[in-house]
């Protein structure tokens, strides 16, 4: 195996691909949101209970490879709690992470996604359920629908 | 028998390295590769002949009328057509079915009109009828496969109930690009025929792969793509029988498929030109021409029976694989040169990553069958696809590469 | 100024005998002849990287995919366009034309509505119209066009009248491929705009010959062809302003232009992709993008001025031929690289194989324009239309071969 | 001038092309058909008086090049007085002529067109007349249209 394939399939996003954490419908949402990627047919539903400006609790949904899958379970994790001006930040290093390879020491788990910047078709993958949780966040509280535009 | 090594010679792109491993192209049933000598065309025409045809007087212009009108000919006997006049070219195999939906819906499809197809088609083969009954208020039916993994074919006791005298139209599929299916067409025209209902065969994955002669299938329309028969890209074929072009309203309309034009009117030209409005994609055209010469030189027979040969080799082994699911005809059945196949616990996007840097070229996805994958309860498959390059060894390899790859997410 | 010499070294056919003389290529407003890189790209594409785009995950596939997307880029570039989503490839001019007229016209053309174009349009952006017209029960009205030989250009004070608010579209050419006249595009858009009307440029003569920017025209759709811009055969572009696209429901469907599809229906991707039904023509649009570096390395803006130039010495030296009737501006004015003529006496088809016979490639008939030419009282002309890699020399060559077919026929 | 050129335009056919036989609308016809060639654009209308099963008066109507126009005006002058079967009969004679370059010595001016055989994009032009006084000749006793198809 070559180091690219060791880097991109990391240990951590194995293990989420195998165990994804919060996964299925969310009954307690108040918000939902979901991505298509056109390109290769991923999907991923994000289900959010909103109290006040943060997220109170998450879930997520969707079928597509190990990297969209893991990406979307390690979110999860990671912005629970948050409100939306934090999750656009941590979304804007994941985002660095996976076009650049770069990923600063004291971030979390998501460094794990570094190695998606050596196969450029990936990165939808990885962004796939990020995209859907900020939709989700901007929605109005009722099912709505997104579709991810042709330039990532 | 085919000297496989003679023709992979034929192929310059067929001798490069990916991730440094010598390529191994099974993704056939996307698109074929091309041989030195479609290639060797492009170049002979833009370097000699390059010209527009329309209405040219001019050395260059019937130079490239005459190859371009040569190449309609030769393609018409490619695949047996009675007249070069039947054979229409558009950019493909999509385009050919949208014109049929439009132009013969259009003019023939009426609210209680069934348009029959089958639950396997591409969406190609599908969208379109959607479209056309929509617009039309007819309905559009679907003929069912059988099987838990699609093994069974498309229902024939069905289709003998479902084809009334209400189906205006039967659209389907030679071969499956999913299941690898390969579809009693000739009965199938002959059923249609029956209860007077025009036939659409999408021959995009058969034409290139085996003999076909559209009399003796008895088809009306057949569309077909030159990219996946080692032609270029852009360039493909609607054949219609003339009787019913010659009653068909235009689909395109401007330059070169008018006879009289005023501000007020405008008249068509006869098929084929009534057909295909603008500059036609001559190059592509011509190439196409020699993609013909090229496989009729080897054969389309020996074509079949070599990927016949890969199919079974590959069903074999794949079979020895921990958790596989192959879809389509049991092994033993009848089966195109493609087999797909689906792991529970690893997606078909993975497999193809970490195939790709084995050197191996697959595809993985819902190939574009959406309907059909939720049938069969899948996401997706990967498939491998062969053509006359392709060899037992390479099907070693990718079984080697998967066998690595399932066994790195745990499959045991 | 273009080193006209070299220029003309990057052409291969170019340097070809016909009939024992050297080739005149003076039939560039039917196709341009392709640099050698252009004719590379496709030989490379073929020899390295061809695969579909659709849905690949393995080198090959993704290479085609950047290649094809990083055309859709370039394109986007060549013509100032804000976003590439909003280049969407076709075959050529016609289909382009053809996909706003049904697109846009199913869904915005009612009875009592007008849809404006001009009286000197190609049939490709003529015929197109007079369909959606009939369709929706629209009117379609013309810009008359002044003076006994078309040279007084297009009636400014009949389009301030007739471009009313019931005036949904207006299409009109840039560039006359017979006449020869400049439009003042940026000037009809505006003047559109302010009735609420929707452009649509035909770009077919012009995209290659001028520089071209969308957002200072202020165009809404822009339909032009690869072929006559030094690209190949079998592509072109259809440029529509993004707003407009997200609105317009697809014209073709099928495979890579759907997000979702079931049995029962069906949802379409944002454009491009929902414009782009199949699998695209590859190997053509990558290059396309080739042929727009080709061209933009050596300069519109020069490549415009060396048209001008040819011109003025065409109209210069062809008024001394007795008999010659030129249509279009007059001398002086300004006109693109291409001029149009007829002798009372001699039929044009007539005249294009004498000049065949000295090596020159001329087109005689009504260039796709016939109303236009009834209205002119001619039954055809004879035209020579200039690119890149002619000459002053050459001129001197049409005339003189001129000069001795008239003769032949008696003309004095 | 090229020879082929030369063979191609010979005497009878610019003279022919210049001073057209027989050329305008008979007023008695009762017969009529239209031809048109798709491929350059030549048009040619032939009025016919069928007189029993004879061509008793014949003329053209048109515009195209030389050969289309002097082929048709040649035509008129030896298809008058004939039957059907008849102006079949010459008219294959004529096709092989176009066709093969090949002209019988025992055949009067039609083998002036003997040139066109090096110019196949011309053959259509020269049998524009023929296809639409044959047509003419096997039409109801009413106008009617007819376009040239495909292959000649
Ligand atoms: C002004 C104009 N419009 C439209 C067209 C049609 O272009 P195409 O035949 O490439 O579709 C042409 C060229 O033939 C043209 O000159
Ligand atoms: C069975 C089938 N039908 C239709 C198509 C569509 O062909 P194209 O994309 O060349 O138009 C394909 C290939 O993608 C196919 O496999």
């Amino acid at each position: 195996m070559s180091a690219d394939l060791t880097e991109l399939y990391q240990q951590v996003i194995l293990d989420h691909n195998r165990r994804p954490r919060n996964r299925g419908k969310l009954p307690t949402a108040n918000r939902v949101a979901h991505g298509d990627n056109p390109t290769c047919g991923d999907q991923c539903s994000v289900y959010l209970r909103m109290d006040g400006d943060r997220i109170a609790e998450i879930s997520f949904d969707g079928s597509g490879c190990a990297i969209s899958q893991a990406s979307a379970s390690l979110m999860t994790t990671q912005i629970k709690g948050k409100t939306a001006p934090e999750v656009q930040t941590l979304y804007k290093n994941f985002h660095d992470i996976v076009t650049t390879g770069n990923a600063p020491e004291e971030i979390s788990d998501l460094g794990a996604f570094a190695g998606v910047h050596a196969f450029p078709a990936r990165i939808k993958c990885a962004t796939l359920g990020w995209h859907a949780a900020i939709e989700a966040m901007k929605s109005d509280p009722m099912p709505t629908t997104t579709t991810e535009s042709h330039v990532d | 028998m085919l000297d496989i090594q003679k023709i992979r010679a034929d192929f310059p792109i067929l001798h490069q390295q990916v991730h440094g491993k010598p390529l191994i192209y099974l993704d056939n049933g996307a698109t074929s590769q091309k041989p030195r000598a479609v290639i060797d065309s492009l170049v002979h025409y833009y370097e000699r002949d390059n010209s527009n045809v329309h209405r040219g007087l001019h050395a260059l212009s019937m130079r490239a009328t005459d190859a371009y009108e040569g190449a309609r000919t030769r393609i018409a006997k490619f695949i047996h057509a009675a007249d070069p006049a039947e054979i229409i070219f558009t950019r493909g195999t999509t385009e050919s079915i949208n014109l049929v939906a439009r132009s013969w819906g259009h003019a023939h499809l009426k609210p209680g009109d069934i348009v029959l197809t089958t639950e396997i088609e591409h969406h190609s083969n599908l969208v379109p009828w959607q479209q056309a009954a929509r617009a039309s208020g007819a309905t559009l039916t679907y003929v069912p496969v059988l099987g838990a993994d699609g093994e069974g074919g498309l229902d024939l006791a069905a289709l003998d109930r479902l084809l009334t005298p209400q189906v205006k139209l039967f659209a389907f599929t030679h071969i499956s690009n999913t299941l690898g299916t390969v579809n009693p067409a000739a009965e199938f025209c002959r059923r249609a025929r029956a209860v007077g209902a025009v036939t659409v065969i999408d021959a995009a994955q058969s034409i290139g792969h085996t003999p076909f002669d559209v009399q003796a299938l008895g088809a009306d329309f057949v569309a077909f793509s030159g990219h996946k028969m080692c032609g270029p890209t852009g360039i493909g074929v609607l054949y219609g029988r003339r009787a019913l072009l010659d009653q068909l309203a235009p689909d395109e309309t401007g330059g070169g498929m008018v006879s009289q034009v005023t501000y007020d009117d405008a008249r068509w030209k006869p098929a084929p030109e009534r057909f295909e409005a603008g500059t036609p994609n001559m190059a592509d055209a011509i190439a196409l021409g020699v993609a013909c010469d090229y496989l009729d030189a080897l054969g389309r027979d020996r074509i079949a029976a070599h990927d016949a040969v890969l199919a079974q080799c590959a069903m074999a082994k794949l079979s020895t694989l921990p958790g596989i699911r192959i879809i389509g005809p049991r092994a033993g059945a009848e089966r195109s040169g493609l087999v797909s196949f689906a792991f529970a616990e690893v997606h078909a996007h993975d497999i193809v990553t970490f195939a790709d840097e084995d050197g191996l070229a697959l595809r993985g996805g819902h190939h574009c069958n959406q309907p059909l994958m939720r049938k069969l309860g899948l996401t997706g498959t990967t498939r491998a696809s062969f053509y006359l390059y392709n060899t037992e060894e390479e099907i070693d390899l990718l079984v080697a590469s998967l066998r690595r790859t399932v066994k790195f997410f745990g499959v045991t």
